[in-house]
């Protein structure tokens, strides 16, 4: 499973970056995930419920950010593990600067599906990533919205 | 087993506790012992598990025994009346509708519910009303000829 | 194919099941989209509640200028409907290819729609047809317009702790034709795209239109640009190949090993037509 | 005198079925039994690092969790039925198959561990709790592929994922010669897809031991008890075959995937002694798509030549077999000796080289599905021929008859050698495509299909195939590498009441084997039907068996009731003489009564029966009783043939095919029950055209098989077949005592290219000159080659 796109924000590139390495921006934008514990550099370990139409789940997993290059790339590797089935992906990100006050992030990346939801419900299961990156992307900006606010 | 329920199958009132997990296919099959009806997928596809709940033909593995509560339920067991064959059995003798049997009970409970609201089904119909059951064995071509069979015989005066 | 333990529970009204709901609550309508999911375990609620055992939920309505269908009301009860089949025909014959006999005479409309997959038929033919959807909460009811229903994808605006009550359908009047055709998914038998149309004709002219497709998109919605493009206009063979355009135009399509996101689309379009094509 | 050979006899079997009573695996359920449930593995190819079954263990009901470390190392893993060597001679590669993994799983599926609680909910439950941690390892999924540098490797000593390497016929250069001589050569790359078999009920296995007489018994969905009994004794658990007892009862359908010997009956067997219980393990069906065998699945590449006069001259076929990530009971032989030896189809082809690598994969085993290498080698036959005669601009049932060979009897004439490595026993193939195009009503088609003119495109398509069934001559495959016989057994004792039981070795699961071979038993003794019973399925009732799959009950295993039968009258006969006080050749057998020539003295059969029973007035010397087995070994295979035509009508707008006939005309040689045959061919005819339109897996690049479920995996339904028109030829098989050749495969070998040609044949009319839509023909796909 592919997913792609690209997303402008109003910040700056630095600003971004900044957003993007901080666990609690992490966790709370991430969907679903209630927890997301730092256990060693770069590594955190996450618990996440995703509850989209028929799946409901409970993930507990690791997200690994690697291949840094601040500010302007790094890439997520994810392991998510469920009874229903695991989730393995990569995502590399770019983050490209627009203006001073506008900054983009492209993203590329590829999840591997096993087990049960990888039999049953690719066309459930596509549906459900462009959900949960969609989710990802309005909630990030609505924090980044309240940052600049406050 | 947190539920109590009652059910009245094959005309005859079972009374028992069910989890509230417990598939009516299972409760059938593993807690009643009317293994006629079969199970054949996971995903309610297949049709093999096809009974009767309150006269219309369902899925039983697609109901909790729960809901069955209350319900009157007639499986392939109860077909037949006193000993004589339902003509929609006949019909799947007669015409070689079956050759492992295994699909055969669910195929013949959604045929009855078909005939019963359409009489005098085409080709076109028979086929289209079985789309909910799987047949590896017979191709369909002989189910269809029994469930013509079976049409003309309920027809026609006994 | 056995799911996890949960708690069930029989509501034998509306109010009670409301009452009983929780967060780790999911309601039981027909359970034609539930229990599946509860088989595979991909969903593993704590409690079901039952509303399948609530006799008004139901019944199927003749009001003075619309059809109320209760939520529970079965597939199969839809098709046989003679008030549907009198005021709104489209209704019957979409619920004549929904599923199988087995599904039809258990699944219910308000379970199909509070799932909201997006390759289900009620939701085009719900959005063709004007609707609107009662929905009952702690507080009482509120009723939704069909076009602020569905929100993406298996999104509705259902809230937690509510249930759906009934749809309400506008009577169509003497001079609105309407269908719904579909191009299945053999397997699953889906929609890969499903169109539901419904015109106002008068003198050959089309005077209103709503044509709603489903299985193209995370989930149905309705071709305002083909609307437009046949309102005013006499209707005829030109002008649906002029009024069908791009029919996926800004919508992120969907993709699977069985139609690709363009072949998806093509068949949008192709189905669009088709459609249309019957109402001539 | 037949009062029910070749008679449409209903079915005696169907009243248990019919009635719900029919007794399948899952239906039995016996004392103090628990249930297995299996944790397998999520991934095509990993590393089990570690597995934690603590949590598990503590679960409600949980009696006993096994993991790979449990089984004994004396415990050998499933074993391969037959050995196919390299070309250079070697011995094929055959990496062990172990009951549960240890180290690495090499397909999704793959058993882990072993839950056994005292409910099935239970063991799911803790199944769901097993922990195990893997290192994911890269996956291969085509055969092709795994054979390229730099594949991911299935296993250590398997190099290059190659098992062997195979070829037949006539040498390479002499075929390519001939193709560089020929006026036109046609060309196709194509794919055989893989197709799950899909019996609807899926596998079950009980197994049992009985400490009281130190003994197992194992009820499992088979096609062959015996084989499994077999099998599992020698090869993997080491018991002696007396002390297992393996049953068979009721089956719902096999289709091949329920001939091999399955890792979870070695293991309920063994597992019901160390845990002291019955254990029932039944596979949920997405367990099936991921462990039962598949079929077919190979990537090939042919060249057919033909002569300016359309006479083919040369045929050179390459082919990958995907064998998946084990070797199945008979998958070696699947694309070797079933289908390389088929390459000269109904042709006079003069020079035949078939080329066959056989690779592994992370990917479900691959073993015979209905016709087993059989229609691959028709597809590839009949998809070039066809092709060509489009390229060629010739009527391609023209230009097969140009290259039919001519009727032979095997009696008058001998039987026909092929180039590769076969002696057809009788064929007479003009008539059967004939017949086809009288029933097509060939020539008003064609100027319908040119006069078509509704967005819609028609399209007819052929396939005129041959198979080699009744397997098989034990000598033979012997030689070619399979490690059992395949003879056939019965036993027909008389009862003293002249009822008479017969003991079959062959395995009715649909077949109906209860009603064709009582057929035989009671025309044959001059007896009433329902005084004949047939018991199957129960090592311990019938002497020994070698099962159904191959088309073979009726060949062999009915072969071997008649030589019983005449063994059974032999005797009769000596005790009717003594009774008579005439000499046994002055006797004849009609309609149960023996009768001396010329006179009306006469004794009949129940007489003779209780005589034997209660020898008071006895033949000297004669042994009491009336008992008699045969073991029967066919002199060569049977070559039934046929005539498959699909017509078809493509959307232009969608792709959508729409199969709106299909014409069968079949020749299995003598038919004794009509009824059954004709049902034979319609179910083998639904699953080739399911092939062709609707079936196929996909499995993505990391090795999961995506569409491994019935929402997803489309078999063809009521609604996407049409009435089947069908008909038959009689063409005696000169070996066999019934002359009968085999319907159980015919159906699916034939039917398979007649509906792909057809499409082809669409689109070329309309203009669309394409060489291939790959299978299964999706609409999609259709559509994307009339717009590409």
């Amino acid at each position: 499973m592919i997913v792609e796109g690209t997303h402008t924000f109003h910040v700056s590139a630095e600003q971004l970056w900044n957003y993007l390495m901080d666990p609690e921006v992490l966790a709370k934008i991430t969907p679903g995930v209630s927890q997301l514990e730092l256990v060693g550099e770069d590594q955190y370990k996450t618990v996440s419920k995703i509850k989209i139409g028929p799946v409901k789940g409970a993930f507990t997993g690791k997200l690994h950010v690697i291949d840094k290059d601040q500010p302007h790339s790094f890439a997520i590797q994810m392991e998510q593990l469920s009874k229903i089935g695991n989730a393995h992906a990569r995502v590399d990100m770019a983050i490209k600067t627009i203006d001073a006050q506008n900054a983009s992030l492209e993203f590329n990346g590829k999840a591997n599906l096993s087990g049960l939801i990888a039999r049953t419900g690719q066309r459930v299961l596509s549906g459900v990533a462009n959900v949960i990156i969609k989710e990802v992307f309005s909630s990030l900006e609505e924090h980044i919205e309240e940052q600049n606010i406050t | 087993m947190g539920n109590m329920i009652t059910v009245t199958v094959n005309g005859k009132e079972h009374s028992g506790g069910v989890e509230g997990r417990t598939l009516l296919v299972d409760y059938l099959r593993e807690h009643l012992g009317l293994t006629g009806t079969h199970i054949g997928c996971d995903t309610s596809s297949c049709g093999a598990c096809t009974i009767h709940m309150d006269g219309k033909a369902v899925k039983s593995c697609t109901v909790l025994a729960v809901q069955a509560d209350g319900s009157e339920v007639t499986t392939v067991e109860g077909l037949a009346n006193n000993g004589s064959l339902h003509p929609i059995q006949e019909g799947f003798k007669e015409e070689h509708g079956l050759q492992c049997g295994f699909c055969t009970p669910g195929m013949m409970m959604t045929a009855t519910d078909l005939l019963k609201n359409n009489p005098n089904p085409t080709e076109d119909e028979i086929r289209h009303a079985l789309e909910g059951n799987f047949c590896r064995c017979t191709g369909y071509h002989n189910i269809v000829k029994s469930i013509q069979y079976a049409a003309k015989k309920m027809q026609s005066p006994a | 194919m056995i799911p996890n333990s949960f708690e069930y529970k029989r509501a034998n009204s509306v109010e009670e099941a409301i009452s009983l709901m929780t967060e780790d609550a999911q309601v039981l309508g027909g359970g034609h989209s539930l229990i599946p999911a509860l088989k595979l375990r991909l969903n593993n609620p704590g409690t079901l509640i039952d509303i399948s055992k609530i006799d008004a939920l139901k019944t199927i309505g003749d009001n003075e200028k619309s059809v109320t269908v209760g939520g529970g009301a079965t597939h199969a009860a839809i098709a046989n409907d003679a008030a549907l089949a009198k005021h709104v025909p489209m209704m019957g014959q979409a619920a004549r290819e929904i599923g199988d006999i087995q599904v039809r005479n258990v699944g219910t409309i308000g379970g199909s729609i509070a799932h909201a997959d997006p390759a289900a038929d009620w939701p085009a033919v719900l959005l063709a047809s004007n609707a609107s959807v009662v929905i009952s909460n702690k507080d009482g009811k509120r009723e939704v317009d069909i076009d602020q229903f569905f929100l993406g994808f298996y999104d509705t605006a259902l809230e937690e702790g509510e249930i759906i009550t009934a749809i309400r359908i506008p009577k169509t009047a003497a001079n609105q034709h309407s269908c719904y055709v579909k191009f299945k998914q053999p397997a699953s038998r889906f929609a890969i795209v499903g169109c539901a149309a419904a015109l106002d004709l008068e003198g050959g002219t089309v005077k209103d239109a709503r044509v709603a497709l489903t299985g193209a998109a995370d989930s149905a919605y309705r071709v305002k640009s083909v609307e437009k493009a046949l309102i005013g206009n006499s209707f005829n063979l030109d002008l649906i190949h002029s009024a069908v355009g791009d029919v996926t135009e800004g919508k992120s399509i969907m993709s699977d090993h069985y139609a690709s996101e363009k072949y998806r689309a093509h068949l949008a379009s192709v189905y669009v037509k088709r459609a249309l094509k019957k109402l001539l | 005198m037949t009062n029910y050979i070749g008679k449409s006899v209903k079915r005696v079997e169907d009243k248990r079925f019919i009635t719900g009573q029919g007794k399948y695996t899952d239906d039995i359920k016996l004392n103090g039994m628990m249930y297995g449930y299996f944790v397998r593995s999520p991934y095509a190819h990993a590393i089990v690092k570690s597995i934690n079954i603590d949590r598990a263990s503590k679960m409600p009901g949980v009696n006993k969790i096994l993991v790979g470390a449990d089984i004994p190392e004396a415990i050998a893993g499933v074993p391969c039925g037959w050995q196919v060597d390299f070309k250079n001679g070697d011995t094929m590669k055959e990496p062990p198959h172990p009951l549960l993994v240890r180290k690495k799983v090499r397909h999704v599926g793959d058993g882990v561990a072993f839950v056994v609680a005292e409910t099935r909910a239970q063991a799911k439950d803790a199944a769901d709790e097993v922990d195990v941690d893997y290192e994911i390892l890269d996956a291969v999924t085509c055969p092709k592929k795994a054979t390229e540098e730099g594949a991911a490797q299935v296993h250590e000593d398997a190099p290059g994922n190659l098992c062997f390497d195979w070829e037949l016929g006539n040498p390479k250069d002499e075929v390519a010669a001939a193709m560089a001589a020929a006026a036109h050569v046609t060309e196709l790359d194509f794919s055989n897809q893989r197709v799950v078999p899909n019996a609807i009920e899926p596998r079950s296995a009980i197994g049992h031991y009985d400490t009281a007489y130190d003994k197992y018994t194992l009820y499992t969905s088979t096609q062959n008890p015996h084989l499994i009994r077999l099998l599992m004794c020698a090869f993997v658990l080491g018991i002696p075959e007396h002390k297992v007892r393996v049953i068979g009862p009721d089956v719902g359908g096999g289709f091949g995937s329920k001939i091999f010997h399955y890792a979870e009956e070695a293991l309920v067997t063994w597992a019901s002694k160390e845990l002291g219980c019955p254990i029932k393990w039944t596979a949920d069906r997405s367990e099936s798509f991921l462990t039962d065998a598949h079929g077919r699945d190979h990537v090939s590449n042919a060249k057919m030549g033909f002569d300016s006069e359309g006479k083919i001259v040369a045929l050179q076929a390459y082919t990958y077999a995907n064998l998946g990530a084990y070797l199945s009971t008979f998958a070696p032989a699947v694309p070797t000796y079933l289908h390389g030896t088929l390459m000269q189809g109904l042709y006079t082809t003069p020079k035949i080289n078939v080329d066959v690598k056989a690779a592994f994969t992370h990917t479900c085993a691959v073993d015979a599905y209905r016709g087993a290498g059989r229609p691959e080698a028709t597809y590839l036959l009949e998809r070039l021929i066809d092709l060509a005669a489009l390229e060629m601009d010739m009527d391609p049932a023209e230009l097969r008859f140009k290259n039919f060979i001519p009727a032979f009897d095997g009696v008058e004439q001998e039987g026909y050698t092929t180039q590769v490595a076969l002696q057809y026993d009788s064929g007479n193939y003009d008539p059967v495509l004939k017949r086809a195009l009288e029933m097509v009503g060939y020539e008003e088609f064609r100027k319908e299909q040119a006069a078509q003119s509704n967005g819609k495109l028609l399209g007819i398509g052929f396939s005129t195939y041959i198979e080699a069934c009744g397997i098989a001559p034990s000598a033979v495959v012997g030689a070619l590498g399979a490690r059992a016989g395949l003879f056939e057994v019965a036993q027909v004792r008389v009862q003293p009441t002249g009822k008479v039981s017969v003991f079959t070795g062959a395995h009715s699961h649909g077949q109906g084997h209860e009603t064709t071979f009582a057929q035989i038993v009671a025309d044959r003794m001059g007896i009433g039907i329902d005084d004949v019973e047939i018991i199957h399925g129960d090592s311990d009732s019938v002497a020994f068996g070698m099962g159904t799959y191959g088309s073979r009950s009726l060949a062999v295993g009915g072969s071997a009731i008649v030589n019983s039968i005449d063994k059974v009258l032999e005797k009769g006969a000596k005790i009717a003489a003594h009774l008579l006080e005439a000499s046994a050749d002055d006797l004849e057998y009609a309609e149960g009564k023996w009768t001396v020539k010329g006179t009306d003295k006469s004794v009949s059969f129940g007489d003779v029966s209780l005589t034997a029973y209660v020898p008071h007035n006895y033949p000297e010397g004669l042994e009491p009783g009336l008992d008699f087995n045969a073991f029967y070994d066919p002199a060569n295979f049977t070559y039934p043939f046929g005539a498959h035509v699909a017509i078809v009508e493509v959307d232009k707008e969608t792709g959508e095919v729409k199969l709106k006939r299909f014409i069968a005309v079949d020749d299995v040689g003598n038919v004794i029950n009509p009824m059954i045959v004709d049902g034979q061919i319609h179910g083998g005819l639904a699953q080739g055209i399911g092939q062709a339109m609707h079936e196929g897996t996909v499995y993505d690049e990391t090795g999961q098989l995506i569409n491994g479920s019935y929402m997803d995996y489309c078999m063809p339904r009521a609604d996407d077949l049409p009435s089947f028109e069908i008909d038959r030829t009689v063409t005696p098989c000169p070996h066999n005592p019934l002359g009968v050749k085999g319907a159980g495969e015919a159906g699916c070998i034939g039917s398979t290219p007649a509906v792909v040609n057809a499409v082809i044949d669409a689109l070329w009319k309309g203009g669309f000159k394409v060489k291939d839509v790959p299978m299964p023909m999706t609409p999609e796909r259709v559509w994307t080659a009339m717009n590409n």
